[in-house]
C-alpha cells in the first residue's frame, strides 16, 4: 500500500513539478534552427541517415567556421516519429525559441504548418516533399520545395525512359506501371501520369501499396508479373522500398526498368535484395560519396563525435541531408548579406530563400563542387525552380550515376502547380494576398 | 451488366486462361497463410494458457528478429570470425533473450496482474509493446536490418517449374519457411500432447482452478507459452524479415494475423493453422483478381471481411462447437 | 474537514438524483470551469494552449465516446480513429458542399455522419462479443483508412490527398483556418467540450445509461428484462461515435487545420483506447484523467531532459519515453486496474472519513 | 401496483399461462419432452425435480430464451409458438436467476432503476437534456422503487454496487429488480439456493408477501422440499425433461413415480 501511495505521488509529482523547470532558451547571440527528424518509428530507416546529415553539416559550420557569418547555431532536433500530432507539438515547443526556419520532414506536418508559416512568420523548407503547389510563390510566400517537386521528377523519368526506348514516339502502345505508397504522397503523381499516357499514347498500371501492407507486397507484383509493364516506376518510402525492390527480384522483373524517385533511392533500399537488385534505377539530384572537401570537413569534425555511424557516413539519404542543409546554411547567408544582420530572424531568412542562388561556381565555394545542379531557379514567383536531376543505378555495392543532369519538363508541370495553388487559395477563403516585397538576386 | 460480369466471371475466366498465374497466387497466399498462422498461433499459444489476448506478439516478432540481426552483428565486432558460427552463436543467445523474455513478462506483468479482467490483461501488453518498441530501439537502433538469412544457411535462389505454358517460381526461402513452420508446429503439437508439461497446460487451458487443484504451477506454464510464443515470433521474424528487412515497420504484420482468430477461435491451434491458410489464399486471391476492380490494395481489409462473411455463417468459428447460452 | 458530506440532506428525490450530490464536488467542478474559461486563456503560453490544452480536450472527448461504448456497454473497440475520420472528412465535405451554412453546425452534423457509419460497423456486435468484436472493429478501422485515401471526392479531389481546413466565421470571427485566433479555437473546442461532456453525463445518469452499463454486466438478464440488446448495442456505437466524429472534425479543424488518411490510423484508436483504460472504464472523469495522462506523458518527458539540464538526442529521449510510457501503463495497471478515475475515489473517500480512518 | 395489461385481463384462479406439449432439444439430447402444465392466475407454482430434470430450461421455454421445438405457450389467452425475450417482459414475465445475474457495476439503486426500462417512456432527447419531463420520469420511477427498498428492506444498500454485496442480499436485490417490473407473472429460479436458514425465512416470508399484496403470480423452482410444500399452491414434478406429477403438494409427495424420481430408481 505504501509502495502504491509512494509511486503514485512520484508519478504525480513528476507531472505537476516538470512544467516549472521549462524555460524558453532564449540566444540572443546564435541563429536557432530547429531539425524534425523521425529516428523512430516505421520510416526511421530512411529518417536517421538524413537527419545525420542535416546535423552534421551544419555541426562542422559551427566547428569549422563559427557558425554563419561568424554567428553560431544552435541546432536542435525534435524527434516526430513521422507522426503528425508529434510534428505539431514540435513546432509549437520550438516556436518559443524563434526559429529562423522549418524543415518538417513529413508532408503531413507541411500540411499543418503551411497555413501557420505565414502567420508565425517562419519559412518552411520542404525540400523536395510536401504541397507540390507551393512552388507558387506568389500564393505561398513562406513556403519553399526546392530543388523539384515530385511532377518534375515524374517528368525527368518519363525523359530518362523515353530516351532508353528511343524517343516519346516509340512509348506508344507500352504499358508503364506504377507502385506506389496509398497516400497524399504516392498519389500525387497519378493526374500527370496520365496525362503523359493520354499524351505519348502509352497505358497506365497503378500498384497502391497500403500503408499497413508495406512489407507484404506480393500480389502487387504478381499484378506486375501479369500486366508485364515495359517499365515500373515507384513511388516508395520507408520500409516499402526494401520490400518493393526485393518482390521485383523474386518476380524477375528486369531491374534496369525499375525506376524509383529520389525517396527510394537510399542503400538500405537496395542493399537487402542483394545480387538481385543490381541494376535498379533511382532519381537523385546530389552526389553520393563523401569525395567532397565538404564532406572531409564534416568526417574531420563532427564524424565519431555525432549520431552517425561511420560505416553509413556519405550514403545517399546522408548525402540528402547535408543537401537539406546546404540549403539552409545558403539561405541563412544570403539573409545575412541582404539585411546586413547577423543574428537574422524568420523573416529575413524567407527573403534568403527566395534569392537563394547556388550556381557551380558557389557549389565549388561550398567544398562540394558538382554535389548538386546549379540551384538558380528559385525566384519570388518560383519556390521551386524545377532543377535539374539525374539517374543513378544500384551496382550491387553503391549507387552509380548513369546519366547527366536532366531537366524537368517545365512547361508541362508548372500550368498543373498553378491550378493545384489556385484551388487551395479558392478553397480557403480568406487566404492572405502576398504582400512581402520581393528582393533582387 | 458489366460490372457482374467483371465480378463473377472474368476473374475466372483469368484464372483459367493463366493457370500458371493461379498457382503462382495459391502458392503466394499459402506462403502469406503460413506466416500468418504463425502469427495467430503465437496469440493462440498465450490466450489459451493464460487468458491474455497479447497484442504484442507483433512487436516480439520484431525484437526477437532485432535480438538476433543486433547479436550477430555484436559478436561479429567482438571477434567470432565464422559467420555461419557466429550466427547460430547469436539464434542460441536469442532463444535465452526470449526465455528472459518470458520469464520477466511472467515476473513483472503477469503475476501482479492475476484475476484482473481480460481487458486490463490485454491493456498491458500495450504497455509490454510500447517498452519493447522502446527497449529494441534504445540497443538496436531504430534503422532497418538486413536479415542474416545467408548465414543461418537459408536457402536463397528460386526454383521455377514449367507448367501450363508459363511457369511457377517457388522461392526456396518460401519452401523453407513452410517447412521450419511445419515443423515448428509439429513440434509444439508433439510438445503439447506427449509432454507432462503440454498436458498441464491443456488442463488449464480448460480449467485454471482445476489444474491448481492437481499441482500444476501456473507460473512455470505461464513462462513455458510466453516463451514458446518467443520462439514462434522468433522463427516468423526471421522468415518475414527474409522477405524484406528487420525493422519496425513489420509489428503491423501482426494485425494482419488477427482475423485469423476470429476465423478459427481464440483458444484453437488447429483453427489457427487452418484459418491462417485460408486467409492467406483468400487475401491474395482476392488482392490479385478481385483487387484491380476497386483500385487494388484492398488487402488491408480483405481479410477481415472474409473473416466476418465467415462468421455470419458459423458464429463458432472454425472449429468451435456451437455455443448453448445458459442461464 | 473540507470533504464532508454530512449535514447535506437531501429533501427529494430531484436532489438525490443530480449528478454531484455532494457540494464540494459542486465547488470542485465550478473551480475548473474557471480555470478553464478564465485563467487558462487569461495566463497560458501559446505553446500550453496550442500544442497541450487544445488537443487535450478534444482527446478528452473523443476518450468520452470511447467510453461510453467500451467502458458503459463493455463493447471493446478499436475502430475509433477511424471514426473520428469519418467527423472529419465528413465536416470538410459538409463545409465545403455548403459553405453558407455556419461551421459549428456541420461539425455537430458531421458527428451524425460518423453515428451512422458507427451503426453500419457496429452490427456484429449482435453476434461477437469481446475480442472478437474487438477485431470486427478493425475492420471498420481498415475499410474507412482505405475510402479516405481512395475516394477522392472526399479531398475535393486535392492533388496531395488531403483535407485543407477553409476560413469560416461565425459572424465577424474567424473560428477555422489559419486565420482563426488561437483563443477562438481554444473557447470553441472548450465550449463543445464541456456541452457535450454535460449531455453525456444526463445520458449515462438516466435511462440509457442504465441499459448500457446492464447490457455490459449481464446481456442475458438484461435481455430477459425487455432490453433490446442489438437496439441498445447499436445506440451505444451511435452515440459513441456521434462523440468521436465531432472529435475528430475538431482535431482538424480546430487544431491540426488540415490532415491527411494517415492521421486517422490505428495508432490513434489505440491512443484513445489507452486513454480509456488508464483513465477507468466507464467513468467520464475518467476520460478526462486519462487524456491528460496519456497525452500529457509523453509531452513532458520530451520536455525534462532539457529542463534538468541534461543534454540527450532527440532520439533517445522519443526511445526512453516509449519504454517509460510502457512501463508506467504496466505499474497503473497494477497499481490500480480500475483507473485513475478509481484511484481519485478511492482519495476521496479517504478525505471522507479523514482524519479518522477507522 | 399491478400493471394494466394488453390482451384480456384475467380473472383470480383462471389460467395464467398454460405450457402445451412444449419439447426441446440441444443438438439431440433432449432437454424437455412433451411437458404440458398450467399456471393460474394468483396462486405460487411449484417446479421440481432432480438435478437436469429441465426446470431451469422450462423457464427460459416461458420467458423466451430459448425457443421451443414444439408445443406453445398461452400466456392471458393469446398462444404462441415462439417468443422474443422482450416480448416476455413486455407482457409482464419477470424473473430471477439460479446463479445471481445482477449488473454488478451498478449500485442496488441502479439495479432496481434497470428493472423499470421497460415502464420509461421518454425519448432519448429528454435523456439529454435531463430536465423537464425526463427528470420528472426518473423521480417517479425512483419513487416506485424506493417502496420496493423499503418492502425488501434493503435501504441501507441503496448506494452500493451490487458486486460488493453478500449473496444473500445479491439474491433479494434481484428479487427486488424483478419486482421493479411490476411483473403479472415472477419466475423464481431458486431464490433460496445457497442461503443460511435464517435467509430462506425472510425470503419464504417475502415471496409470500408479493403473492399476498400484489398478488403477483409466482413461478418458483426450488430444490427445498419443506419450502416448497409450504409456500405453494400446486406443483409440477418433471424428470429426464418428462412431466412425471402435478398436483397439489401432498398429493405430489404421494406419488410413487416422484419418490422413484427421487429415490434414483432405474427407468
Amino acid at each position: 500500500m505504501r509502495l502504491k501511495a509512494l509511486m503514485v505521488g512520484a508519478v504525480l509529482a513528476a507531472t505537476a513539478g516538470a512544467p516549472a523547470f521549462v524555460t524558453a532558451a532564449s540566444a540572443q547571440d546564435s541563429i536557432y534552427v530547429p531539425l524534425f527528424s523521425y529516428r523512430t518509428g516505421p520510416f526511421a530507416g530512411s529518417g536517421i541517415p538524413i537527419a545525420n546529415g542535416m546535423h552534421d553539416y551544419l555541426d562542422m559550420l559551427n566547428a569549422r567556421d563559427g557558425g554563419i557569418g561568424g554567428v553560431k547555431l544552435a541546432i536542435e532536433e525534435c524527434e516526430t516519429g513521422y507522426d503528425t500530432k508529434k510534428g505539431v507539438e514540435c513546432y509549437e515547443s520550438t516556436k518559443a525559441k524563434s526559429p529562423v526556419i522549418t524543415n518538417p520532414y513529413s508532408t503531413g506536418i507541411t500540411l499543418q504548418l503551411i497555413p501557420k508559416a505565414a502567420v508565425d512568420k517562419i519559412p518552411v523548407l520542404s525540400m523536395a516533399y510536401g504541397l507540390s503547389a507551393s512552388a507558387v510563390g506568389e500564393s505561398f510566400p513562406w513556403v519553399f520545395n526546392p530543388p523539384a517537386t515530385y511532377w518534375d521528377g515524374l517528368s525527368i523519368i518519363m525523359k530518362h525512359i523515353a530516351q532508353k526506348e528511343g524517343g516519346f514516339d516509340k512509348l506508344k502502345g507500352k504499358t508503364i506501371g506504377f507502385i506506389f505508397f496509398d497516400g497524399g504522397y504516392g498519389r500525387e503523381p497519378i493526374p500527370l501520369l496520365e496525362q503523359f499516357a493520354k499524351k505519348y499514347g502509352f497505358e497506365t498500371k497503378l500498384y497502391p501499396v497500403p500503408a499497413a501492407e508495406m512489407q507484404n507486397q506480393s500480389a502487387q507484383w504478381l499484378n506486375v508479373r501479369r500486366d508485364k509493364p515495359a517499365w515500373m516506376i515507384m513511388w516508395g518510402w520507408g520500409a516499402m522500398n526494401p520490400t518493393a525492390v526485393r518482390e521485383a527480384a523474386r518476380t524477375n522483373y528486369p531491374m534496369d526498368k525499375f525506376i524509383g524517385i529520389w525517396w527510394s533511392g537510399g542503400e538500405d533500399d537496395a542493399r537487402p535484395a542483394g545480387e538481385g537488385g543490381k541494376g535498379y534505377l533511382t532519381l537523385n539530384f546530389h552526389g553520393v560519396g563523401s569525395n567532397y572537401p565538404a564532406l572531409k570537413d564534416i568526417e574531420k569534425h563532427v564524424l565519431g563525435k555525432s549520431q552517425t555511424q561511420k560505416d553509413k557516413f556519405a550514403e545517399n539519404l546522408y548525402n540528402r541531408g547535408v543537401y537539406n542543409s546546404v540549403l539552409i546554411a545558403e539561405a541563412i547567408t544570403n539573409a545575412q548579406k541582404i539585411t546586413g544582420k547577423k543574428a537574422v530572424t524568420g523573416a529575413d531568412v524567407r527573403r534568403g530563400l527566395e534569392t537563394l542562388n547556388i550556381t557551380e561556381a558557389r557549389w565549388k565555394e561550398l567544398g562540394l563542387p558538382g554535389f548538386g545542379a546549379p540551384v538558380t531557379n528559385v525566384t519570388c514567383a518560383d519556390h521551386n525552380g524545377h532543377h535539374a536531376a539525374y539517374v543513378q543505378q544500384w551496382d550491387g555495392q553503391k549507387w552509380v550515376k548513369i546519366t547527366d543532369w536532366i531537366t524537368p519538363m517545365k512547361e508541362e508541370v508548372r500550368p498543373l502547380l498553378e491550378a493545384a495553388a489556385k484551388d487551395y487559395v479558392e478553397k480557403n477563403t480568406g487566404w492572405p494576398k502576398r504582400t512581402e516585397p520581393c528582393d533582387k538576386k | 451488366m458489366d460490372l457482374l460480369y467483371k465480378i463473377f466471371l472474368d476473374p475466372f475466366v483469368q484464372m483459367g486462361s493463366a493457370p500458371d498465374l493461379l498457382l503462382q497466387t495459391l502458392w503466394e497466399g499459402l506462403v502469406g497463410g503460413v506466416l500468418y498462422a504463425l502469427i495467430a498461433l503465437g496469440f493462440v499459444l498465450i490466450f489459451k494458457a493464460s487468458g491474455v489476448f497479447n497484442f504484442a506478439q507483433g512487436i516480439m516478432v520484431v525484437f526477437a528478429a532485432l535480438t538476433l540481426v543486433g547479436l550477430f552483428a555484436l559478436l561479429t565486432r567482438v571477434g567470432v570470425s565464422n559467420a555461419h558460427l557466429a550466427a547460430f552463436a547469436a539464434l542460441g543467445l536469442t532463444v535465452v533473450v526470449m526465455l528472459g523474455l518470458a520469464i520477466a513478462v511472467e515476473k513483472l506483468v503477469l503475476r501482479p496482474l492475476v484475476n484482473q479482467p481480460d481487458i486490463i490483461l490485454f491493456m498491458a501488453t500495450f504497455g509490454l509493446t510500447y517498452v519493447l518498441i522502446g527497449l529494441g530501439e534504445l540497443i538496436f537502433g531504430g534503422e532497418p536490418k538486413v536479415m542474416i538469412t545467408n548465414e543461418l544457411f537459408l536457402p536463397r535462389g528460386a526454383w521455377d517449374l514449367e507448367i501450363f505454358g508459363g511457369f511457377v517460381t517457388f522461392q526456396h526461402i518460401d519452401i523453407a519457411a513452410a517447412i521450419i513452420a511445419s515443423l515448428m508446429v509439429a513440434g509444439l503439437a508433439v510438445f503439447f500432447s506427449k509432454t507432462r508439461i503440454g498436458r498441464a497446460l491443456r488442463a488449464v487451458a480448460d480449467s485454471h482452478k482445476a489444474a491448481l487443484s492437481v499441482g500444476i504451477s501456473l507460473e512455470q506454464i505461464w513462462v513455458i507459452v510466453w516463451f514458446a510464443s518467443g520462439l514462434v515470433a522468433l522463427v516468423t521474424g526471421i522468415m518475414w524479415a527474409a522477405r524484406s528487412d528487420v525493422s519496425f515497420a513489420l509489428q503491423i504484420i501482426a494485425l494482419r494475423a488477427l482475423p485469423v482468430l476470429i476465423l478459427g477461435g481464440f483458444t484453437s491451434i488447429p483453427g489457427a493453422i487452418v484459418g491462417g491458410l485460408i486467409i492467406g489464399v483468400g487475401e491474395k486471391l482476392g488482392e490479385f483478381y478481385w483487387g484491380p476492380l476497386l483500385g487494388g490494395g484492398i488487402e488491408s481489409w480483405l481479410a477481415y471481411f472474409i473473416a466476418l462473411v465467415f462468421l455470419l455463417f458459423r458464429p463458432q468459428g472454425l472449429f468451435g462447437e456451437k455455443i448453448i447460452e445458459r442461464v | 474537514m473540507l470533504y464532508r458530506e454530512a449535514g447535506q440532506f437531501k429533501t427529494n428525490y430531484f436532489a438525490d438524483q443530480a449528478v454531484f450530490p455532494i457540494r464540494q464536488d459542486r465547488i470542485g467542478v465550478a473551480i475548473i470551469l474557471l480555470l478553464a474559461f478564465v485563467a487558462i486563456p487569461l495566463y497560458g503560453s501559446n505553446f500550453l494552449l496550442q500544442a497541450v490544452v487544445i488537443p487535450f480536450l478534444i482527446y478528452s472527448l473523443a476518450s468520452i465516446g470511447l467510453n461510453l461504448l467500451t467502458g458503459y456497454t463493455g463493447l471493446l473497440s478499436l475502430g475509433t480513429g477511424a471514426f473520428m475520420g469519418v467527423g472529419a472528412y465528413a465536416c470538410y465535405k459538409l463545409t465545403s458542399l455548403f459553405p453558407g451554412v455556419n461551421i459549428l453546425i456541420w461539425m455537430i452534423c458531421s458527428g451524425f455522419v460518423a453515428a451512422a457509419v458507427g451503426v453500419v460497423f457496429g452490427l456484429p456486435s449482435l453476434r461477437i462479443k469481446g475480442f472478437y468484436l474487438a477485431i470486427a472493429t478493425l475492420a471498420a478501422q481498415f475499410f474507412l483508412q482505405w475510402c479516405f485515401v481512395r475516394i477522392p471526392w472526399l479531398v475535393n479531389y486535392n492533388v496531395s490527398n488531403a483535407i485543407e481546413v477553409p476560413q469560416r466565421m461565425l459572424g465577424d470571427i474567424v473560428i477555422t483556418g489559419p486565420n482563426a485566433s488561437l483563443h477562438t479555437r481554444y473557447f470553441t473546442v472548450l465550449i463543445i467540450v464541456v456541452a457535450m461532456t454535460w449531455i453525456a453525463s444526463n445520458i449515462v445518469h438516466g435511462r440509457i445509461g442504465r441499459m448500457w452499463m446492464a447490457v455490459r454486466d449481464q446481456d442475458i438478464a438484461a435481455e430477459l428484462m425487455g432490453i433490446r440488446l442489438l437496439r441498445t448495442k447499436l445506440l451505444a456505437f451511435a452515440v459513441s461515435s456521434f462523440y468521436c466524429g465531432v472529435a475528430g472534425a475538431m482535431l482538424v479543424f480546430l487544431w491540426y487545420g488540415g490532415a491527411e488518411a494517415e492521421t486517422f490510423n490505428i495508432n490513434q484508436s489505440f491512443f484513445v483506447l489507452f486513454m480509456v483504460i488508464i483513465g477507468g472504464l466507464g467513468s467520464l472523469l475518467g476520460s478526462y484523467l486519462g487524456a491528460a495522462l496519456i497525452f500529457g506523458l509523453p509531452i513532458l518527458l520530451r520536455l525534462l531532459p532539457d529542463a534538468l539540464g541534461v543534454p540527450m538526442h532527440s532520439a533517445t529521449i522519443e526511445h526512453m519515453s516509449f519504454l517509460i510510457v510502457g512501463g508506467l501503463i504496466i505499474i497503473f495497471l497494477i497499481v490500480e486496474p480500475h483507473g485513475l478515475a478509481r484511484l481519485w475515489q478511492i482519495t476521496k473517500q479517504k478525505l471522507r472519513v479523514w482524519p479518522f480512518p477507522y | 401496483m399491478r400493471a394494466p395489461s394488453s390482451p384480456s385481463e384475467i380473472a383470480a384462479g383462471d389460467v395464467l399461462l398454460a405450457a402445451e406439449n412444449i419439447s426441446l432439444s440441444f443438438g439431440g439430447v433432449k432437454a424437455l419432452t412433451g411437458v404440458s402444465f398450467d399456471i393460474r392466475k394468483g396462486e405460487i407454482r411449484a417446479i421440481i425435480g432432480p438435478n437436469g430434470a429441465g426446470k431451469t430450461s422450462m423457464l427460459n421455454v416461458i420467458n423466451g430464451f430459448y425457443q421451443a421445438d414444439h408445443g406453445t405457450i398461452t400466456f392471458k389467452g393469446v398462444r404462441r409458438g415462439k417468443m422474443r425475450p422482450y416480448e416476455a417482459a413486455e407482457f409482464g414475465i419477470a424473473r430471477t436467476f439460479q446463479n445471481v445475474a445482477l449488473f454488478r457495476g451498478m449500485s442496488t439503486l441502479d439495479n432496481l432503476m434497470a428493472g423499470r426500462t421497460l415502464k420509461m417512456r421518454r425519448s432519448f432527447f429528454w435523456h439529454i437534456l435531463r430536465h423537464g419531463p425526463a427528470l420528472q420520469e426518473e423521480v417517479e420511477h425512483r419513487r416506485k422503487v424506493e417502496e420496493i427498498i423499503d418492502f425488501l428492506e434493503i435501504p441501507h444498500i441503496r448506494r452500493v454496487p451490487v458486486g460488493r454485496l453478500p449473496y444473500g442480499l445479491q439474491k433479494r436485490v434481484e428479487l427486488g429488480r424483478a419486482l421493479a417490473m411490476e411483473p403479472e407473472l415472477l419466475l423464481l429460479d431458486e431464490p433460496m439456493a445457497g442461503m443460511n436458514l435464517e435467509e430462506k425465512e425472510d425470503m419464504c416470508r417475502y415471496i409470500i408477501d408479493v403473492n399476498n399484496h400484489f398478488g403477483t403470480t409466482i413461478a418458483l423452482i426450488e430444490h427445498d422440499m419443506g419450502v416448497v410444500m409450504d409456500l405453494s399452491d400446486r406443483v409440477v414434478v418433471l424428470d429426464y425433461g418428462r412431466k412425471i406429477a402435478d398436483g397439489a403438494p401432498n398429493q405430489v409427495k404421494q406419488d410413487q413415480a416422484v419418490i422413484d424420481a427421487y429415490l434414483g430408481v432405474a427407468h
